[in-house]
């Protein structure tokens, strides 16, 4: 029983998750279906799944806790992935981190102040041949220097960060 | 199953196949140390306490989880496999508080046993405690994560024992807690208080809410009137504290430690469940025999069951008992008809109950029904763990108390029937005894009813009082309980029979024996040796039927009239609710 | 398409052959772009709509593009082989829009290699009928 | 008009040799001399791996190969090739000299590469069932169902040698059979495509390169141990094989190749894919297995192995994308012609994902047994920048380091095991001067500190013990007593953590401590990082003799420590610096130093 306002799940949602109850194992498949639609999965969205899966919400609280790509916290606008796969971190993928963190305010795993950018580490993407490597919204940038860093997320935030940046 | 012969230390041992390293070792009396392990639980395999060496081999294996092989040869010590258990030892200490002295579990804590054992004097590593709240929310049982070594066994208790999920692992790694899901506290959580997990953790990251002080505040104000009943397990499980095996039946010493203590009555809550039974018993009749209400009835004496139901299994409402629990009729009469005998002011009395649970301290206020007397009918319950200490505290030689000490009248006398409330399949076997007269208007020959003893998850069984068959259902552990449910629910859509007439449920394994306030250390055979106990108190009963009760006749006849009476309805009887899962 | 049995795996087998030759030794130039995960970091999908549009600019309507997997070759990525009748298959690295251009124009239309991003096949073909 | 011929001369851009570019001088000095120019195309390209045997010369279209060409050779290839067709034989690529690592009937190329899995890689379109078919696909799955009992295929797998890829080594053939022998109604085929060692990435390419090999693979595991269902849990980081394996995955659906009675057989078999959603562990199979089921991903003690009880309690054949992508070939050219690649131990190839300070990072597949020699400095066109080589990382977090010492030492299972390291999925990080150990060792104990599942004691605080102890040092703030307990937790975590995650993080630390102990010490007793990495170790100072006044320095430090006018030398305040750098990499001159 929750005091927010309950989200209304899509038909998309609830069809997915109608095809998906009766498979064993369907709990993480169904996770990432809802951070497909939510980017994250809201508190309410978790309860709702666990009735409809008929599932412990502990349960699912210890799966989405457990897996560092379920989040549940509202990410920023754009997700900046930084590799630290050890090829990006022996070329300076620890450079790009800190140089993030003067540009935006955002270390990893947090959300820039204004809400643009959220930062996370991932493990190889598997660009070793660009490292170092990071990723805007999926959107691949390798052989990055932080010289370049600024240019590369205004491409994201438009005029308001290259002003400040300047 | 096939047998399999293997070698521990140079020892032959034959054990059967699917037996594991750790129960072969223990079997030829090889001591192997174990944190993580709890017999009541599969191996999770968590701490690497108890890793073995197969001979001739580099490779270590866990003694709880490997199943033995034909023509093993295992070591289970060298210099070496100490000196790696010693710094895993270590390694679980430089993250835990190491704060004994202030620790609920002080002197019987399965961690603080094997750093004595390894001889730990100092800590080689970093020492960091990760800094987390105490949650004390319940009110029955408090989560300190500070202390705890994350074995797992509280959530595995929780989850597979219990099915109740109110605590799960959270987080990965290092920053692994256990915790309820949606960050909400354990009292918002679906935690039906029965305190298993305090009684299987094995350090003091989760225990029961110690209300000790509370009751020697009590004590000293000269203006309460301090009674007290004991639980029927508390009988055969307190003497555990004090170096008596499990099960010995120690109610005078009991008696006399509390008297001791400063308490101006004595009763017994076997005294309470006596007049349960004939409540029960009452009902039952009134359902089975004349169709008023709807069958199966389900017991509800069990707290923690009933907070069960009425969050996971709210359409059993109009199944349940509305009996009160028999500490809280004691309680109700304590400060209604004993205070009208005694001419005390019902406010002045206070009564304590000790229990074999932690439940009960969510029970004593529960609901507005706990306070029918006009006031708290109940106004503590304490845990036999807590007593345990009481009575250390006290100073008091247990050992040498008397053991003819008997209980005051006029709430203090009991019956077999009472006394095996504490096992699982007590109360089937007491209302069965009662509701057969009731029925019959006859004494059974024999009152013993063995088909609902003992520790199977579901006991089944069908018998006929009158001519019409009774179909019974005994279940303990709340894991077991759903099967049951589901087999009356189907019953019920099929607009059938009632698959079963009459069920019994008790959250704990054994039933309240094996509470969770009851001593540390309880496995299968320590919840047989203390049921035994209590089966052994009823057979040496003069009188082995509730309605046998000398003093519960006396009651209905001076005070409540007769069993569900509108006056029994009014301070025997309660109601329940559905309940949302998470309250937050 | 129905359900396979063994005549009719044979079949296709056979059709797939023959349109594998065709690509691979027919008349045709064709451009085969790299594109596993890292080819399209590096920039495959721009070099694939560079080679587009200059196919379109010199009306080579008839030239393929294709794509495959990774080659291997990640220090050079994106990487493209290029396959005109009567020229070595060349594998190209690095190709950026620019590079895309000037092999469609100097490759394609010149029969020249382009000398600076000329890679070598990692390995033979062991396997397939590649040649 | 096309070229008649082209000359390619070895000597790319990683070629430092003048050798190289003399010989291509003299051959197109040649060319024009002898009036060949509009036939022959004389070309400078990447390396051929031939280092030792430099420069190198390809002639196309025949694919002639020269190595140790000289300028004066220059004549005679324009002659007696380009001119009349016949190869000057003195210079041909020898390929007896290689033949160590072929058997006779695989055709040697000039390159050390030899494409077992990654066959198809490069060469088809993934999206295509009938690239595949046109390449033998499926031809081993119909081998199987229609020649073969199940017995035969896993003989066949025996005779081959094939052990898992994934890096245990354990052997295919074993973990089938025993899969086949338990009698259960349900038995799961699982692929692992859990990859996720930083810096290894063979298997997203094998699955984004050539997908219907694993399906091909899964399937005949399936009629061989007698399983209806796999499952492939793949990293959801990976969505281009994701989207490829489900494309895959229809197309053979659509033509029988998966489902009811395939290819006219009695034989069902079906595939699903599952994500994973971050977890490194979930390489480890048991916290795989867990993880399909829908839960934490937390490892469970082996045994019982999940060829006994696996995926919902049924037996259960569980093997890496590398391994899966081998078996076609294998069933199709026989476990024999498989043997005889690779060495007494270790059969066949091994897919690298060879990253770090070299040239040619890539992805290479090389038979077992080549040393690393090889690998770096012929297939990697050697070290970035021509710094010195200090040490190869293989294995990953579980790996260890491997020095100039055993460069030349074959590499199998076997052999990496010995030297403190291992095989692991295939990652190959190589290491130059500029690397610190004790900075490596702690790169990996953050990754396996951050990764552990904490279910266990020993890796969940051992783990993070570990890394405070070595990050310490790496602050100069270590004690010799640090290395002690560096010692007996990693003795403990090897031994008593629950699964491989566990076992194996220490070994990043105690192989650097082994080889590299002198390091370590330089951090404890002189407070110095001798590869000048470790920030906290570093001091940067302007020389004064080299220093110009230029102020790019000044500007651009970001924390304005360093001062000085125009044109006058200018200084760092130590205090103030907080060793980012920059200033040591705008500068021009080389006047700030870092010691």
């Amino acid at each position: 029983m929750q005091a927010e306002t309950k989200t209304e799940l899509s038909p998309g949602l609830l069809e997915f998750i109608r095809q998906w109850k009766d498979k064993p194992g369907n709990l993480i498949m169904v996770l990432h279906r809802v951070q497909q639609e939510y980017r994250y999965v809201p508190r309410d969205v978790a309860f709702q799944v666990a009735a409809l899966l008929e599932v412990p919400l502990a349960k699912i609280y210890g799966v989405i806790t457990f897996y560092h790509l379920f989040k549940l916290k509202q990410p920023g606008r754009h997700v900046i992935a930084v590799c630290m796969g050890t090829a990006c971190y022996l070329k300076g993928g620890e450079d790009l981190i800190r140089e993030l963190e003067t540009l935006i305010g955002a270390g990893v795993n947090t959300v820039s102040p204004d809400g643009e950018f959220s930062v996370e580490v991932v493990r190889c993407l598997g660009c070793c041949g660009l490292a170092p490597v990071l990723t805007i919204d999926g959107e691949v940038f390798g052989n990055l220097t932080k010289a370049q860093l600024p240019d590369v997320l205004a491409k994201y935030q438009g005029k308001q960060l290259a002003a400040a940046t300047a | 199953m096939k047998n399999i012969k293997l070698e521990i230390n140079g020892k032959p041992v034959t054990v059967k196949e699917g037996t594991t390293v750790l129960k072969a070792a223990q079997k030829v009396n090889i001591k192997v140390p174990v944190l993580c392990y709890h017999p009541d639980l599969p191996a999770w395999a968590a701490c690497g306490i108890c890793v073995v060496k197969i001979a001739g081999t580099a490779k270590m294996l866990r003694a709880c989880s490997t199943p033995v092989e034909e023509g093993m040869r295992i070591v289970t010590h060298d210099p070496e496999i100490v000196q790696i258990r010693r710094t895993v030892i270590e390694l679980i200490l430089s993250t835990h508080p190491n704060d004994c002295l202030q620790c609920p579990r002080n002197q019987n804590c399965e961690l603080q046993k094997l750093a004595a054992d390894f001889g730990i004097r100092e800590l080689p590593f970093e020492h960091r405690v990760r800094p987390l709240p105490v949650d004390a929310t319940t009110g029955s049982i408090v989560l300190n994560p500070e202390k705890c070594i994350l074995c797992g066994r509280c959530a595995k208790v929780c989850q597979q024992m219990q099915n109740v999920w109110a605590l799960e692992f959270l987080g990965r790694g290092e920053k692994t807690r256990i915790a309820p899901a949606a960050d909400v506290t354990l009292g918002e959580s679906p935690c039906i208080k029965c305190g298993q997990c305090s009684a299987h953790c094995p350090v003091g990251a989760i225990y029961e809410k110690d209300e000790t002080r509370d009751v020697l505040k009590a004590l000293l104000n000269p203006d309460l009137h301090c009674v007290v009943q004991i639980a029927p397990a508390v009988r055969v499980a307190i003497g555990e504290a004090f170096g008596f095996e499990p099960g010995t039946l120690l109610t005078g010493k009991t008696y006399a430690a509390l008297r001791q203590m400063g308490f101006k009555a004595i009763f017994d809550t076997n005294f309470g469940a006596d007049l349960t039974i004939m409540e029960e018993a009452s009902e039952f009749v009134e359902r089975f025999a004349k169709g008023h209400g709807e069958l199966p009835l389900i017991t509800s004496c069990c707290p923690a069951w009933v907070d069960y139901m009425e969050k996971f299994a709210p359409d059993m409402v109009p199944h349940f008992s509305t009996a009160k629990s028999p500490h809280e009729m004691v309680g109700v009469m304590a400060k209604t008809y004993y205070a009208e005998k005694m001419g005390i002011d019902p406010k002045n009395i206070y009564m304590v109950s000790i229990m074999p649970c932690t439940a009960k301290k969510y029970e004593v206020s529960r609901s507005k029904d706990m306070f029918s007397s006009g006031q708290q009918d109940v106004d503590l319950s304490l845990t036999t763990r807590e007593l345990s200490r009481m009575i250390k505290a006290a100073g008091i030689d247990f050992a040498n108390l008397p053991d003819d000490e008997t209980s005051d009248s006029i709430l203090g006398s009991y019956t077999g029937a009472g006394t095996i409330f504490g096992a699982t399949g007590g109360v089937m076997e007491a209302a069965l005894r009662t509701a057969y007269h009731m029925i019959t208007h006859k004494e059974l020959e024999d009152v013993n009813f063995t088909a609902v003893r003992g520790l199977d998850g579901v006991k089944e069984a069908a018998l006929t009082i009158a001519g019409k068959e009774i179909r019974i259902a005994v279940a303990h552990w709340m894991c077991n309980i759903e099967t049951v449910l589901d087999r009356v629910r189907a019953a019920k859509l099929a607009n059938g029979e009632p698959a079963y007439h009459f069920i019994e449920v008790m959250a704990c394994r054994g039933g309240c024996v094996g509470g969770g306030g009851q001593p540390y250390g309880a496995d299968d055979e320590v919840r047989r040796k203390r049921a035994a106990g209590l089966y052994k108190d009823d057979r040496e009963c003069a009188r082995r039927c509730s309605h046998q009760n000398e003093e519960v006749q006396e009651i209905y006849t001076e005070f409540l009239g007769s069993p569900l009476s509108a006056k029994a309805h009014h301070y025997l009887h309660n109601k329940y609710q559905a309940k949302p899962l998470y309250r937050k | 398409m129905t359900k396979l049995n063994r005549e009719g795996l044979a079949q296709l087998r056979e059709q797939a052959r023959a349109g594998w030759q065709q690509r691979w030794h027919g008349k045709q130039a064709q451009i085969i772009i790299g594109m596993g995960t890292c080819g399209i970091a590096a920039g495959a999908r721009k070099a694939w709509d560079a080679f587009a549009d200059e196919l379109k600019k010199n009306n080579l309507t008839e030239v393929r593009i294709e794509q495959t997997g990774c080659m291997g070759l990640c220090y050079s990525e994106p990487t493209v082989e290029v396959r005109v009748p009567d020229m070595p298959p060349i594998i190209y690295g690095k190709v950026d829009a620019e590079v895309a251009r000037r092999i469609v124009r100097k490759h394609i239309v010149g029969k020249l290699l382009i000398n600076d991003h000329i890679y070598d096949r990692p390995a033979l073909d062991a396997f397939g009928k590649q040649g | 008009m096309a070229f008649k011929h082209y000359v390619m001369v070895c000597g790319g851009e990683g070629c430092e040799s003048k050798h190289a570019l003399a010989v291509h001088d003299a051959l197109l000095k040649e060319v024009r001399e002898q009036g060949v120019e509009n036939e022959v195309q004389v070309l400078k390209t990447g390396g051929f791996g031939f280092c030792g045997d430099c420069p190198a010369v390809q002639v196309l279209p025949d694919q002639t190969l020269y190595v140790g060409v000289q300028p004066g050779d220059a004549a005679a290839i324009v002659t007696q090739h380009l001119k009349q067709g016949r190869p000057v034989a003195r210079l041909v690529f020898d390929a007896a000299k290689n033949a160590k690592m072929f058997p006779a009937d695989v055709p040697v190329g000039h390159q050390k590469q030899l494409r077992i899995v990654l066959r198809n890689c490069g060469v088809i379109d993934p999206e295509k069932i009938g690239d595949y078919l046109a390449r033998d696909g499926y031809a081993a799955l119909e081998k199987a169902l229609f020649k073969m009992k199940p017995e035969d295929v896993i003989e066949e797998l025996k005779k081959a040698g094939l052990r898992g890829r994934g890096g245990g080594g354990y052997p295919t053939w074993q973990k089938w059979l025993f899969t086949k022998k338990v009698a259960s109604e349900q038995k799961y085929i699982i692929c692992n495509a859990d990859e996720g060692d930083p810096g290894a990435y063979m298997d997203r390419s094998t699955l984004e390169g050539d997908p219907h090999s694993i399906l091909e693979a899964m399937t005949i595991a399936g009629y061989t141990v007698g399983a209806s269902q796999g499952y492939i849990y793949i990293r959801a980081e990976y969505p281009l094989a994701i989207s490829r394996l489900n494309l895959a995955i229809a197309q053979a659906r659509e033509l029988g190749l998966l489902g009811k009675g395939i290819l006219g057989s009695g034989f069902d078999f079906d595939i699903e894919l599952r994500l994973g959603a971050g977890a490194f562990v979930c390489g480890e199979e048991t916290a795989l297995i867990t993880s399909i089921e829908g839960n934490r991903g937390m490892p469970s003690p082996r045994p019982p192995y999940p060829a006994v009880r696996g995926l919902w309690e049924k037996p259960t054949v569980i093997n890496n994308v590398e391994t899966w992508a081998a078996i076609p070939v294998i069933l199709l050219k026989g476990g024999e012609w498989f043997g005889k690649i690779g060495t007494a131990t270790s059969k066949g190839t091994k897919v690298f994902a060879l990253t770090g300070k070299v040239n040619n990072c890539g992805l290479i597949e090389v038979p077992m047994g080549i040393t690393l020699r090889e690998i770096i400095y012929e297939i990697g066109g050697g070290m970035l920048k021509g710094k010195a080589f200090k040490a190869v990382q293989t294995g990953g977090p579980s790996g260890g380091v491997i020095t100039q010492d055993y460069l030349d030492m074959p590499i199998d299972y076997e052999a990496l095991a010995q030297l403190g390291s291992i095989m692991g999925s295939g990652g190959m990080i190589v290491m130059d001067e500029d690397d610190c150990m004790v900075d490596v060792s702690k790169f990996y104990l953050d990754f396996t500190v951050d990764e552990s599942c904490g279910k266990c004691a020993p890796c969940r605080i051992g783990g993070r013990t570990l890394y405070n102890l070595v990050d310490k040092i790496s602050k100069g703030k270590g004690s010799l007593n640090d290395i002690e307990q560096i010692r007996d937790i990693g003795l403990a975590m090897r031994k008593a953590s629950l699964c491989g995650l566990g076992q194996t993080a220490p070994n990043p630390a105690i192989s650097t401590l082994k080889y590299f102990e002198a390091e370590y010490l330089a951090h404890i007793n002189d407070k110095k990082c001798p590869a000048g990495k470790c920030r906290d170790l570093l001091t940067f100072f302007i020389l004064p003799e080299k220093c110009i006044g230029c102020t790019l320095c000044a500007r651009r430090c970001p924390v304005n420590c360093i001062a000085g006018e125009r044109r006058a030398v200018h200084t760092i305040d130590a205090a103030k610096c907080i060793k980012c750098g920059e200033c040591y990499q705008v500068c021009k001159f080389g006047a700030v130093e870092r010691t």
